[in-house]
């Protein structure tokens, strides 16, 4: 008798930490991609879609859920020291590392973490990632510009086989949120001193401790994820293969694959997305894709570079006059300029505030409509009759000291069709506004070989089409464009800024929220007020978020975990793939369920 | 000898090669032979031989890896002063062999015709470089209002005659004619020859005739040398040569030429030549002179025989 | 009379009438084609022919036809029987000779064979008129900026993929652009840049290719040069040229050259290799002309067909490269409407049947202005060739 | 002739090292940030600096000429740096290689078939109705872009024969678009070339004279006219067949054939140096053999060259 209540004991536990529902039932996810991987080890990746694999196959200490709510993963539970400064995790035990087979090959622990953490920190792998980790991580930088030499000193420690200890340099108030991004991702040292240079260049020198394992790998041909049966959580993951075509002419041929039933999931180009809506069978299988956290914006430049026959000193003068911004500020289109990218529902992507809605937030308010920031992220700022007030008072103010038509010379890349187009639309519809006047923006071409460098970095631009995407969960992560040290616009160059210290009054705010590192709903305000004086003094324009478009997709909505940043909703974990396509009726529904639960969600944990 | 004109050109072991794939060709092998002003003297021997090319080394359109070629005494060969070297132009012309391929069908007679006095600038103006070409056509027999038109409006015969017209304008004095009749229709062959030796009478030329057939250079050459495979085998004036053939190789050519009588045609026996019949594995061949202008390329052993056979 | 030298072929009819006496006893030793043709007194009877006296004959220019001619004119205008036609006429060299006179001019020839295809003909006026309309359509009425973002009135957004219509003729494309502007815009760059690219490849090509050809010594360092600047790829270079340039018109017609000339310069270098050792050289040789004078006046005469031919069809390759550079990205930004991102751009949406119309007419001009420079090319390349002027 | 066949292996060993050199040298004028990636804003100074440490780019020039060679000396091309990053260069190209192969011989062999015969049977109705039908095709080809009929092709093809729309190397079906795409050019080509060749020899005067002796034209076209054209194909096939290995851009991206077609464009434009050093290296080492085959061939194939040889008539 006692011989068989063990076994049953152990199935009753297994059926009640299982969810009632069991595992959904669940088809095989295919795809084509036009990008092959360049490599799947996470150390060297530094891409999205190459991120997309290790996500899926290797898991970190913490996860979100499918609210954006951070719960544990490969930790069971942890603890912070009084002053923020050490963090130690508790590992859950018999989490196996397996190969490619699926064959055991060792046990996770906490050395993994320092084993990764070390690779990381040494200068001579040259990881593209690096320095997420040894930017927070105590010596961290130390040790990987060299000055500190004794590992022993770095603020990463395995305490023994199943906790964890990070020291960090100074307190990070999201550092959980970092834990999510590859930088963190563990690794087993013995394997990876075996495979050396080999490491992740192949799926077989890879170990998985993740949702899935990559089965097959063949460049340019294909690439197969099947379900890890030894994972922890298997019971959350009802996809069982994920198959990868390759092919180049996605773009062209992929939407014509997925009507013809062949995939799971495709992006519908904008150009051809009037078709499918007119079509009465199509237009059921397109839905809306979600939007991300990268954000869009115009930038002013306040350090003019470009050449003389577009008269750098006349911009300089006319940048450095309020009205002149404001004018330009309240003239912008978003909409016209978003037809060129999404000429369906513009709406859904634009923005006014740097910071997108649904990124943060505090007291179960979102950072955007926290403090001054409210008022912007409400209202639309083009507004012909406020442009043409600017325009009026700007002329008057620079009478005599700017010659007019202010030559605007805007680089675009022209490897981008739409990117061109907007160009294109852009300077007719400010000039529209404006009048030639006043304004003559030149669009400039670039080819996408060394783009940035050529332009934005060099200062090559008057006004240019930024973007940003955050690294972290706070909002700090959306002012590093701005602060001194960066090649976006330097707006601590314009004039009239300047306070006691010598730094702007932006700087200053920044700096003030910064300290704050205990009361997150005060620090995420300072940033809020931070923020919308940044946008008042019209620095830059806002533009809209990433992502975005349209697709074709059998995959349920909303059900992956989600964070506006990181790795966790590249996974493919949560979610089903049903034999037919999701409509936008169907999506709009489930997006309007999961912003009130997620609401919900957020409220709870406060 | 001293009754006889000067020498005008003398060849002094030329030697030609051509860089092939894998190394070098030899088309001429060390070939001594000169030429007597006003005379015609005929080069004859099989396509393939290296007659064309001693033209053409001549002309300097070959290049002489050795060896001297001599005009009036002076050496043209090699690296040679300006003066000189526009004199040679002038003095030395040749006529080709195809009148088909040797004018230049995008240019109208008069460019072709005052080719080279436009190179040597001697003439004044316009009118006098015209007078000159008209001239010319005039003496080959052609209308000096063809001047105007193009080399494909011509026949065969025209065509060769404006190749004549060519050379004499230069006013030369050597005129190296490169199988010049062989390549016309046989009812103008005679045509063009009268006209060559008109003109050799009227101007004092001196013709070196290239030909590979003996029956044609019997009539109007002085001397002939007879040239097999870059080596010259004999050189004689042209009535020794046809009455005393000594070389086995000219009596095998001079066997080849047809017979105007059929009867005697078929009891012809034709002459094979075949190189084994000389023992040279000991005794080298030299370029002898058998008789008096009479040249041999035999060994000690043949050129004592060939004595005997001339004594007798 | 024989003095004289009338300059149109209708005029060399006449003096034949005194000389013609002679063609009936042409020795058979003159001239070739005259023999051939002196039985063409039984051409004669085409006794029509004869109002060809004031009539320039423009179809023939050939010798022997002018023969003919002469021979039938000469019996046509005779009207009473003379007895004194019926003697035997003396054999006159002369007169021989002279029978064979011709006024013959080269281009004359050459553009008269043309013109006597009428393909080429009708494709000659179909090029002309497209390439005029191309550099018309700006200045005629009504036309919209090839540029300019039509927008829809009531919404104030643009007239996005509208179908062809009244208003917009060819339609209009993602962003509200006329496309039947764009075409014509895109048709005069493109050609334009067709047109640079050909001549100056050629330019280049011809000097290079020239000498690389005839003087010897320099084969040997040219064709390493050529060895080297073909394998190097072209993507390279034209990445470097549009990072160095930006992307432009003017980088776009560098790119090209740079990418195309030498082979140009070894397509000519071939053709000279065939020719230079042609006697009529060796005899310019002997005459002491300098090599320059033997290309230019030797050589390249020999060229000027498939030289034109090899221009003819390097303007739509030209149209053709631009399309794939465009496909790779290293094309002339979008904002800058050329028959190559108008069909790339086209292409993107070749999924979507009822769009296609921003495909279709790019593709159509494309192939026309290619289809007529080939014929054009051809025809002219026959047509140049002096051997097919008899 | 093999004296000549050795000069000519080390000259074009010569003109290798210069090629690979200068593609070397020009690469290296590509602006650096190209080598580091979108994330190169969010990157640190030094880890800039240890990416382009690691790739070697931040020695002086010469040096990193010395190490490419020094390296290529003991056979090691390196590893891919952005491509496939850490892979070495070869275990990239090799798989690659067969499918470019195969797709290119048995495209070329099937254009030269149909472009031969397609040239002789319109040299033969010359004017007629088959020479201007063909003339139309050829004419068709060359005209509209291959972009646009490619796709064309694929998407209407598949449909109609209901078979898939990418390449699956274990469906023979799936082999057959792909094949004949890339032999449409070919066929236009040959064909083009074959009718212009027959219509000049038809026209020489010892076709004429064979016509004359009543010999059949079927034996004139195989006698004569094909035994002439033997020669210059000699030469131009040996490179033809070598360039297959470069595969078509174009038709292997539709139709996802893993071959090496846009290889070389898509690793200049990411900037990967030793994959392009090495495709560099392999494609002119093939263009220079093909040309050197080509010129081997002729000589021991033409009986003329060596008869002109002997000749002088240089």
């Amino acid at each position: 008798m006692k011989r068989l209540l063990v076994p049953l004991c152990i199935l009753l536990a297994i059926v009640v930490a299982t969810p009632v529902a069991a595992q959904r039932k669940s088809a095989d996810y295919t795809e084509i991609y036009a990008g092959e991987l360049t490599t799947i080890n996470y150390f060297a990746s530094a891409s999205e879609s190459e991120q997309i694999m290790s996500a899926n196959t290797v898991d970190n200490l913490v996860e979100y859920d499918r609210y954006g709510i951070v719960k544990p993963s490969l930790a069971k539970s942890w603890t912070t020291s009084a002053d923020g400064l050490v963090w130690t995790f508790t590992l859950k035990p018999g989490i196996k590392w397996v190969t490619w087979e699926g064959k055991d090959y060792a046990e996770v622990v906490a050395q993994d973490w320092v084993d990764s953490a070390k690779y990381f920190m040494t200068k001579a792998n040259a990881s593209p990632t690096a320095d997420i980790i040894y930017g927070v991580v105590k010596n961290g930088e130390a040790y990987f510009k060299g000055t500190v030499t004794d590992w022993a000193q770095v603020g990463v420690k395995a305490k023994d086989k199943y906790t964890l200890e990070y020291t960090l340099e100074k307190p990070v108030p999201y550092f959980l949120s970092m834990l999510t991004y590859v930088s963190f991702l563990p690794v087993n040292g013995k394997f990876l001193a075996e495979q050396g240079a080999k490491f992740g260049t192949t799926n077989k020198a890879m170990l998985y401790n993740g949702a899935y394992i990559m089965a097959e790998f063949e460049p340019q041909t294909s690439r197969l994820l099947v379900r890890n049966e030894k994972y922890w959580d298997k019971a959350n993951v009802p996809i069982n293969r994920l198959i990868y075509k390759y092919n180049k002419e996605m773009s062209t041929l992929g939407p014509e694959l997925f009507a013809r039933g062949e995939l799971s999931y495709v992006g519908i180009p904008s150009s051809i997305i009037d078709t499918w809506m007119k079509d009465p069978v199509r237009k059921d299988l397109v839905r809306p894709t979600r939007t991300s956290a990268y954000t869009y914006f115009y930038a002013l430049n306040f350090k003019p570079k470009f050449p003389a026959e577009y008269q750098p000193e006349n911009w300089a003068l006319a940048v450095n006059n309020l009205s002149f911004r404001k004018a330009l500020f309240n003239a912008l289109d978003r909409k016209a300029a978003m037809l060129t990218s999404e000429p369906y529902s513009p709406d859904r992507r634009l923005q006014t505030t740097v910071t997108p809605r649904n990124f943060i937030s505090a007291g179960g308010k979102d950072y955007v409509d926290m403090v001054e920031l409210a008022a912007i992220s409400k209202a639309d700022s083009f507004n012909k009759t406020a442009a043409a007030d600017f325009k009026a008072k700007a002329m008057k103010e620079l009478e005599g000291k700017v010659s007019f038509p202010v030559k605007i010379p805007m680089p675009y890349n022209a490897s981008s069709v739409e990117w061109t187009n907007r160009a294109q639309v852009v300077e007719q519809q400010l000039e529209t506004v404006l009048g030639k006047d006043f304004i003559d923006v030149i669009p400039l071409s670039f080819p996408a070989t060394g783009f940035l460098g050529a332009t934005r970095r060099a200062g090559n631009y008057a006004m240019q089409e930024c973007n940003w995407g955050p690294d972290y969960a706070d909002p700090e992560t959306y002012t590093d464009p701005f602060v001194t040290g960066s090649n976006y616009n330097w707006p601590e160059l314009a004039v009239g800024y300047a306070e006691a210290n010598g730094k702007s009054k932006y700087e200053n705010m920044v700096e003030a929220a910064k300290a704050v590192t205990t009361d997150m709903k005060k620090r995420y305000e300072l940033f809020a007020k931070a923020e919308a004086y940044f946008i008042s003094q019209a620095f830059v324009i806002p533009y809209a978020k990433g992502g975005g478009g349209y697709e074709g997709s059998k995959l349920e909505p909303f059900t992956c975990p989600f964070s506006p940043f990181g790795m966790s909703n590249l996974k493919f974990k949560g979610q089903i793939v049903r034999d037919k396509a999701y409509s936008t009726a169907e999506y709009t529904k489930l997006e309007a369920d999961w912003n009130a639960e997620r609401a919900a969600a957020l409220q709870k944990t406060k | 000898m001293s009754d006889k004109p000067a020498e005008l050109l003398e060849v002094r072991n030329l030697r030609v090669d051509f860089p092939v794939k894998g190394g070098l060709f030899t088309a001429v092998k060390g070939v001594n032979f000169f030429i007597r002003k006003g005379e015609t003297f005929g080069l004859v021997g099989e396509s393939g031989s290296g007659k064309t090319t001693i033209g053409r080394a001549i002309v300097r359109i070959a290049h002489a890896s050795s060896g001297e070629i001599l005009f009036k005494g002076r050496r043209i060969n090699g690296r040679i002063t300006k003066e000189l070297d526009s004199e040679v132009v002038q003095k030395i012309q040749m006529i080709f062999q195809d009148p088909m391929a040797s004018l230049n069908e995008r240019a109208k007679v008069d460019y072709i015709v005052s080719e080279g006095i436009i190179n040597l600038g001697n003439y004044k103006g316009e009118a006098e470089r015209l007078a000159l070409v008209q001239k010319a056509l005039l003496e080959v027999g052609l209308l000096p209002e063809f001047a105007s038109r193009f080399p494909h409006e011509f026949s065969g015969g025209q065509r060769q005659r404006i190749g004549i017209a060519r050379s004499l304008i230069m006013e030369p004095e050597l005129v190296i004619c490169d199988e010049p009749i062989s390549a016309l229709d046989v009812s103008i062959r005679a045509q063009v020859l009268n006209l060559m030796s008109e003109l050799q009478r009227s101007k004092g030329l001196t013709y070196l005739f290239i030909a590979h057939d003996l029956s044609v250079v019997r009539f109007i050459t002085d001397r002939i040398a007879v040239i097999n495979k870059g080596e010259l085998v004999e050189l004689a004036e042209t009535e020794e040569l046809f009455a005393h053939p000594l070389h086995p190789y000219t009596r095998a050519l001079l066997s080849a030429i047809p017979v105007p009588d059929p009867i005697q045609e078929r009891k012809k026996k034709l002459i094979i030549y075949d190189p084994a019949c000389h023992d040279y594995a000991k005794d080298k061949p030299a370029w002898t002179e058998i008789s008096d202008g009479h040249f041999v390329l035999a060994n000690g052993a043949e050129a004592a025989e060939y004595r005997r056979v001339l004594a007798r | 009379m024989a003095d004289d030298k009338p300059t149109a072929a209708s005029e060399t009819a006449a003096p034949a009438t005194t000389v013609a006496p002679a063609t009936t006893v042409a020795p058979a030793t003159t001239v070739a084609p005259a023999t051939t043709v002196a039985p063409a007194t039984t051409v004669a009877p085409a006794t029509t022919v004869a109002p060809a006296t004031t009539v320039a004959p423009a179809t023939t220019v050939a010798l022997a036809t002018t023969v003919a001619l002469a021979t039938t004119v000469a019996l046509a205008t005779t009207v009473a029987l003379d007895p004194e036609l019926f003697t035997f006429a003396e054999f006159d060299r002369d007169a021989g000779e002279r029978i064979g006179y011709s006024n013959y001019s080269y281009w004359r020839s050459t553009l008269r064979m043309f013109l006597r295809n009428k393909a080429a003909l009708f494709l000659l006026v179909l090029l002309s008129s497209l390439l005029a309309f191309t550099f018309l359509q700006p200045i005629l009425p009504n036309q919209r900026s090839p540029t300019m973002i039509n927008l829809d009135p009531t919404t104030g957004h643009q007239f996005r993929n509208l179908m062809p219509s009244a208003e917009y003729w060819f339609g209009t494309n993602s962003i509200g652009q006329d496309l039947w502007s764009r075409i014509w815009t895109g048709t005069r760059t493109s050609l334009l840049i067709g047109i640079l690219v050909g001549v100056v490849e050629m330019l280049l090509g011809i000097a290079f290719g020239a000498i690389w050809g005839y003087v010897r010594k320099a084969d040997r360092v040219f064709t390493e040069i050529y060895n080297i600047l073909n394998n190097i790829p072209t993507t390279i270079v034209l990445m470097l040229l549009a990072y160095i340039m930006r992307p432009s018109f003017q980088t776009m017609v560098i790119a090209m050259c740079a990418a195309g000339w030498h082979g140009v310069a070894r397509f000519v270098r071939n053709q000279i290799v065939i020719i230079r050792d042609r006697e009529y050289n060796l005899a310019s040789r002997c005459l002491g002309t300098p090599t320059r004078r033997i290309i230019m006046k030797n050589l390249l005469p020999y060229l000027v067909s498939v030289i034109m031919l090899q221009t003819a069809l390097s303007i739509p390759g030209t149209i053709g490269w631009e399309v794939f550079l465009t496909y790779i990205g290293l094309g002339l930004p979008v904002s800058t409407p050329s028959l190559g991102n108008l069909v790339n751009e086209g292409r993107l949406i070749m999924m979507a049947p009822e769009l296609r119309y921003q495909l279709i007419f790019p593709t159509i001009i494309v192939s026309i202005i290619t289809i007529s420079f080939y014929v054009l090319g051809n025809a002219f390349s026959d047509a140049s060739d002096p051997r097919n002027h008899v | 002739m093999f004296i000549y066949m050795l000069k000519r292996l080390s000259q074009s060993i010569v003109t290798l090292f210069i090629v690979v050199t200068t593609v070397f040298l020009l690469m290296r004028l590509l602006p650096v940030e190209g080598y580091l990636g979108d994330r190169y804003d969010k990157l640190s100074v030094e880890q800039r600096e240890a990416m382009l440490q690691k790739m070697g780019l931040l020695d002086p020039w010469y040096v990193q000429v010395g190490t490419f060679y020094g390296k290529l000396a003991k056979g090691d091309l390196g590893t891919s740096a952005i491509y496939r990053k850490d892979v070495p260069v070869l275990e990239v190209i090799a798989p690659r290689v067969p499918y470019s192969v195969r797709f290119g011989l048995v495209a070329m062999a099937f254009s030269l078939v149909a472009g031969l015969a397609m040239g002789v049977h319109m040299a033969r109705y010359k004017g007629r109705f088959w020479d201007r039908a063909w003339t139309g095709y050829i004419v068709l080809i060359n005209a509209v872009p291959s972009a646009v009929y490619l796709l064309f092709i694929q998407l209407y093809g598949t449909d109609l024969f209901k078979i898939p729309l990418l390449f699956d190397k274990y469906k023979f079906s799936s082999w057959v678009l792909p094949t004949i795409s890339m032999a449409l050019g070919g066929i236009a080509g040959y064909a083009m070339w074959m009718r212009r060749f027959m219509v000049d020899e038809l026209n020489k005067d010892y076709i004429k004279l064979a016509r004359a002796k009543g010999m059949p034209s079927s034996a004139i076209m195989v006698k004569h006219v094909m035994r002439n054209a033997y020669v210059p194909m000699a030469q131009y096939l040996p490179a033809a067949i070598l360039a297959t290995v470069s595969g078509s851009i174009y038709i292997e991206s539709l139709y996802s054939i893993p071959g090496m077609g846009g290889l070389l464009v898509d690793v200049i434009q990411r900037q990967d140096n030793p994959m392009v050093q090495a495709l560099v290296l392999i494609f002119s080492s093939v263009g220079i053999l093909g040309l050197f085959l080509g010129d081997v061939l002729m000589a021991v194939f033409d009986p003329r060259i060596k008869f002109v040889k002997s000749e002088g008539a240089r």
